[in-house]
């Protein structure tokens, strides 16, 4: 919620901007996030990295299940424990573990498929676009096992020449007990 | 779901036949049986002393969270009084739910389905309608939550539904107490904001005797070494392993320091321990201060490997985590990462510590994520109407090795990686399995020995 | 999934004392026991009086609608004779469901495995190659679809697979026959088409419980309150409340008219009754016509609470909705809300009625959104080891009330809020599951009471 | 059904504008949409009842198990009974009850996922737009228990100013025999 | 991963038109797409046939669990078996089969959503267009019980005036073991 | 999920009376009871020879692939010797599953969990610190993966974990060669890549005795007809239908080639009958060349209908498909569809063949897709209270038919459509299920009959 407290000022002026350019970028967006999802979904690991920003900030924050008065208690902070809190060196490390061919929580690899939806650009600053989406990752493993995990996802898009780099991703999951193995999938 | 109202067909002889001490067979079903399963429940959950909180967790009067003892529901709340109480979250009317989040803070806890009222020490001090539609006639003495015994060590706090319990410092013993002084080592400890929890499809047992199980990390984990996060050779120690058994099953596996390094520690100042603990790199267990002798003792302080206060807790990383294994059916278990640092911490060290967490262990953890994948499938071959019968083999170190008193109750043993404190864990299994109450079970309990083993 | 082929592990005694009248202390497992529940299927569900339907769902012959006993599917058909059948809905060649949908209209039943073919009356009329593969040599009599009995009240359709069951009218007797009366109490009746459907994560029993208990309605649907949907101080009335206990476990309970009020009634005609009723404003039920008293009785049509046709019938809303509590498993039940209008009542009224029956029930109802969250914390915490042996209360007006007979069988209790009817439902289920068969039962159940209770 | 039948001879003079202002409108709607969506899940109800207009009918009829040759019956009709049958009144009444603090299947809120697909503009007459999408809403609550419901929607959205009103919405749920406690959320 | 692959140069020409113009044509491919799987959903299959190109290859391998050394073995190839491997002549088989009432295992008929998702087009050429979508098909039958497919889709559209017909679905699930009781539902 | 560490409480007697093979009355309680079904994995499954794979499945050393017993996983695979193995997927060491892909190629099996490394015939050839943490005190020749029994038959490899049971040979008899005969009476066949897999709601067994149903053929199916997409007339052949019983439950059921037909086709070389076959047109039986008489014998020879190995291997279209049955619960079966054609075949009539099992059978196929619903619906009411206690009528043709010696141990009845095939697999089924080991089943086990049945 705090994110889009935040971005409301900000999302104020970049309504303002003509909608034939708004769909536009929508278009850019969309498509960018699109083909990023398909990378992961296609076990491209090494092509997804090559969209992801040196500064990220890959974020899933635990979450608790609260009453209406302690509301500002369902997410960890930064700083923190979380599910994830990675910088650009940890994700290459995933990468990495998973080519390693010993990851047996992906050995044999998992299915994915990444359900982006709801695409929302919520503020336009220069060159960086903040979007909110929501998710849901479907994961099968094995002969039988099916994982899924949705929520809300808030991405930092920044330009870089025709495409974008993805410089920040906070996930904001749906569940507080994580009912599944393992997050051995990038979301 | 399982029901368990009825006797189990489970008789002792054949319980104390499950694991056999002396080969270290291990018959599967063990990890499978449904009808074991709810005996678990009666016999070593409800029985135990069930971790529950951290002082730190609960700072002011109200302050309440959720916990369990095996799979009942159980509210840890502070009273006004300062005291910690562990209440069963069922109502004494019509038994609904008095708590529904996982945390929270209360004046007092109000049912949600008539209103009944209950003091943060579980007393019912209000009941709707109590004047007119009860004419004043409820026991309410008799009708407060049901309280859990609770009692603390060192600011950690444990709850057991048996009366007849030995106190927690017994129940710990020696060992037990070693590994709630790692946690302190560095000085008064707080729990970090945040606790990840994740169902993993496998028998709560294996997740457990895994911590004592050095032997796994190097094929386990190797991808972990392969993205370059850790470097096994660096933490693995295979030739300076220290077991340490204790009464009713507690037990610490992993690397030990050799007594002529501790030697060397035990002349040094507490800032030169912290200049060479700065000196070592990555990796490496930080050397502990003067006070951890008290808190662990000329052996504990040695051990820089796994304790688990049977059943269930296991503190790692030398003291930085714990993880609770919490039993949600024969092929289902709940993990809770709890994080631990000194408060007096600086807060760069701080701030090392929880990323180490955070990337080590949980379900997304480099190494963790790994585990899992080959507890399920263990746990899912004793299903198995051939699996089931060819038991499992825990013969590491069997016969091989002296263990002597680590003087006060518990003992060590040191040497190569092993499956002593698999057997341990196992051993102490049957036995509580098979007692009918606390004065059997310590009666019949296993010492720690000495001698070879 | 229960098989429930092999008897149960619980005796007479025992089941007996699972809920102790004399404290209304009641024993959890009663909510969680697998073993339990199975033995519901066998001696409650297949033995009562189910109801099936109500007249005006089956129009014409072929008019067909799947309803249940227990777990059992049947077909309940009218037949060209315009008589209700109930059929089970498996074919007895090899087992098959004959029918799919939910409802439908059909000349006669075609099994989509063999095609073998039933008449609207249970009777095989078509087999494919009877002549040729079968050789003509087959007993079609003795394999019809199986039959359950049907008898009718008011239009109200029930069906029982006990051979030995009293009839309707005998099983119902006045307690459970008023019940229907107050549904019929304005007329001629019809069922609204559609029939809301959910599933809660609650046994059965305390969904059905939960009827008589007006003790959490201020509580329990506070936030309806709050969001202004309705006032309960003008529909509590905690004063005027009446029990009514009826043979079998059949009972009532909830506000009552008062005795001066009603003579005030009984004086009026229906006109006057009507305009009576639209001076009194919202949330008032309608004051009941003269015709009233002969399906109602003196006692009975100044009722104005929840009737319970044992097992699971409520009669709500003053007679404008019935809902069915079907038994799905121990922590599983599955509710079917019904709307009943009078054929006669004026288009704006029906619309109100059905407005109402909206929004106050039914999955997304203002009012019963907040049930099942509370008896599914109930019935869970039932299971656990520690919270099944905690037990229920149900003391309320325990010992403090007087009960008169009401005329023709069944009893009433006037007075305050109470759980009487709560703890006749319990001890009628203890006799059910008690007796080996009706005459058991007819000889051991427990006879309205009269005098304190 | 009907309401695509209904809808058709209307949908070709709209299929009858030009390309980038269908376009354009498409991107406006979802755009409002995917911003509705996001006020639910972020349970800011107050600033959802805004989007509301005043004559709206929000509507979820009960869907039956029925043969090919009843399919006739397969919904029931206005006027009979339904799941949801509202005015704005009484969707007021609901965000009153979800804020009350008292609402215990609410209470700790539940955690919603509204996912809005396949997006479709149906017709559009002055300043009213019929719009059909296919809509998936996750629940999450306390520990572990997850429902889903999925099913199309028929929304009526008014244009006010620089956004819309919702004038109409009516769910089209994928359910028979609902599989779960309640629906006290909003769809 | 293959048609990615292929279509890798091809996609470059495509991203050097326009940006309004591929804008346009996302708009149009998804607006077909949706209106497509809406089709289905309402159970309006000969609607859905007069958008089936004669020469339509619709086929759905079978997927295995493979290690990573493996994966070239993970679907089955043309030629080999598959769930579906159908010609325009076997969808009208399945259309007859779903109308004929006696198709039980869709008679009651189920209640499907077809969720079309990451629409992403991947290659133009001349009047064809290369489509790859995320789908989740959701079915729900009789008083409870509900099946899920997801996976990913490779579409083949073909311009015909006004519209499009639907040339090539090639449909990549992400199940090895089928978890239903049979696939009477069209994907 | 069962457990089954128990005994069961079914008693012999009591098994041999739920199925009458007098009457043809089957106890429904046979399709859903959870006792049973864990007794069918110890006295079935565990001790039948069940079908593993085809030879050309595993081309080369170190080619393997996952399959089943019963619940228990098998990993078979190719050694260096060429031979094929069938050890059980679970490590000797703590019981991970050695292999989790479907299929694969190793030159060895490694544990994931600890390195433990098993050679292609499973012995156990590599542990980790073996010399070190062991002292090299490993039993290595006992902790070999578990093997069971490999025996094959014209290329086809079954696997059983009983050491009592008869040789392969001797299982299947004449009846279970004629069924592998038909795979290959087209000359040397191999499996198509591809096995569709799907799970069903259904007994396992309601499945298989569906293979010998066809009468259900053109109810079931009639949509398929309807869609034009077969044409039932040209494949039932209702009066020349031939059962043939083999010991220990193996059956076929189906089309029969009359005598006076089979004389002139035996009169003809094989080109001759290639021209004949392509002259008949669609959905006609290849007719099957000289080498056919060989492999099924001169009744054999005349069947164009279902075989089944028992318990759960299904011959169908006259030998271009196999359909695996395999038990996961009692109301869950798991079906794998094997496509089968002659290696020499031409490629186009490989193509027609691959088309036609494409479109047929599996979770898509234009027949298959129906009968799901059905078998899920006759399980179903096999759990209900009243729906179990009704049984099933199996009774098409009892007493109508005369059995003859079909000349090598198995008899053959020819007639029209009948239930022949099912009596005979249930009735199999209660003696499997009766007897305490093969000694005893051998002893009381039914031989396949002659005279009227
Ligand atoms: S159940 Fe808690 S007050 Fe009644
Ligand atoms: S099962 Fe109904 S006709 Fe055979
Ligand atoms: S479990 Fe396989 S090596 Fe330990
Ligand atoms: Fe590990
Ligand atoms: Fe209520
Ligand atoms: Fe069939």
């Amino acid at each position: 919620m705090t994110t889009l407290e935040r971005t409301r000022p900000r999302r104020r002026t970049w309504e303002e901007t003509p909608l034939a350019e708004r769909a536009g970028l929508q278009f850019e967006v969309e498509r960018f996030l699109y083909a990023e999802a398909a990378l992961l979904d296609a076990r491209r690991y090494r092509d997804w990295l090559a969209l992801i920003a040196e500064d990220i900030h890959y974020w899933m924050p635990i979450r608790r299940t609260v009453s209406t008065s302690d509301l500002d208690l369902e997410f960890t902070k930064p700083g923190e424990m979380a599910f994830f809190d990675d910088t650009r060196e940890v994700l290459e490390m995933r990468v990495k573990k998973l080519e390693a061919g010993s990851a047996w929580s992906e050995e044999p690899p998992s299915r994915s498929r990444h359900f982006v939806s709801n695409v929302r650009i919520v503020a336009v600053e220069g060159d960086e676009i903040t979007v909110e989406a929501c998710f849901r990752l479907y994961r099968s493993r094995l002969n039988s096992e099916a994982d899924e995990w949705t929520g809300r996802r808030v991405d930092l898009l920044r330009r870089a020449g025709a495409t974008f780099l993805l410089a920040r991703r906070h996930l904001f999951l749906d569940q507080t007990v994580i009912l599944a193995n393992n997050m051995s999938t990038i979301f | 779901m399982a029901d368990g109202s009825h006797a189990s067909a489970w008789g002792e002889a054949e319980i104390l036949s499950l694991f056999d001490a002396s080969t270290g067979e291990l018959d599967r079903r063990v990890l499978s049986d449904e009808g074991l399963y709810r005996l678990e429940l009666e016999r070593i959950f409800a029985r135990a002393w069930n971790f529950m909180c951290h002082d730190s967790q609960l700072k002011d009067p109200g302050d309440w969270l959720i916990s369990w003892i095996g799979e009942d529901q159980v509210i840890v709340v502070r009273d006004d009084d300062g005291r910690i109480n562990a209440l069963l979250n069922t109502c004494r009317h019509r038994g609904n739910a008095v708590c529904r989040a996982e945390r929270g803070r209360a004046k007092s806890f109000v049912c949600s389905y008539h209103g009944w009222n209950y003091g943060l020490d579980g007393r019912l001090i209000g009941v709707p309608g109590l004047k007119t539609y009860y004419h004043d006639d409820l026991d309410r003495s008799r009708l407060g939550l049901a309280r859990a015994r609770v009692e603390s060590y060192l600011g950690f706090h444990f709850a057991t539904l048996a009366e007849d319990a030995p106190s927690l410092h017994d129940y710990l013993g020696e060992v037990g107490r070693i590994g709630l002084g790692m946690l302190c080592a560095h000085g008064e400890v707080e729990v970090v904001e945040g606790i990840q929890k994740n169902v993993i499809g496998c028998n709560w047992k294996i997740a457990v005797d895994n911590l004592f199980d050095w032997y796994h990390v190097a094929y386990s984990h190797n991808s972990a070494q392969a993205a370059g996060f850790f470097d096994i050779s660096k933490i693995l120690h295979p030739k300076n392993q220290m077991v340490m058994l204790g009464e009713f099953g507690h037990a610490i596996g992993g690397p030990g320091i050799p007594p002529e390094r501790q030697a060397t520690i035990d002349g040094l100042t507490d800032d030169e321990r912290e200049a060479m603990s700065r000196a070592q790199g990555e990796n490496q267990p930080r050397i502990r201060p003067r006070r951890a002798a008290e808190l662990m003792g000329p052996v504990g302080v040695r051990s820089e490997g796994h304790p688990n206060i049977f059943p269930n807790l296991w503190i790692t990383l030398s003291g930085v985590q714990m993880c609770l294994r919490l039993p949600r059916g024969p092929s289902k278990t709940e993990l809770w990462w709890f994080t631990i640092v000194p408060k007096a911490a600086h807060p760069a060290l701080k701030r090392k510590m929880i990323w180490e967490a955070n990337h080590i262990f949980g379900p997304a953890g480099l190494l963790e994520q790994d585990d899992g994948e080959n507890w399920t499938q263990a746990t899912r071959s004793a299903r198995g109407v051939a699996g089931r019968k060819l038991g499992q083999r825990l013969s590491m170190g069997l016969g091989r090795d002296e263990a002597a008193a680590s003087g006060n109750g518990g003992s060590a043993i040191e040497g190569l990686i092993s499956e002593h404190g698999q057997r341990w864990l196992y051993r102490a299994w049957t036995e509580w399995m098979a007692a009918r109450d606390w004065a059997q079970l310590k009666a019949n309990h296993s010492r720690p020995p000495t001698g070879t083993v």
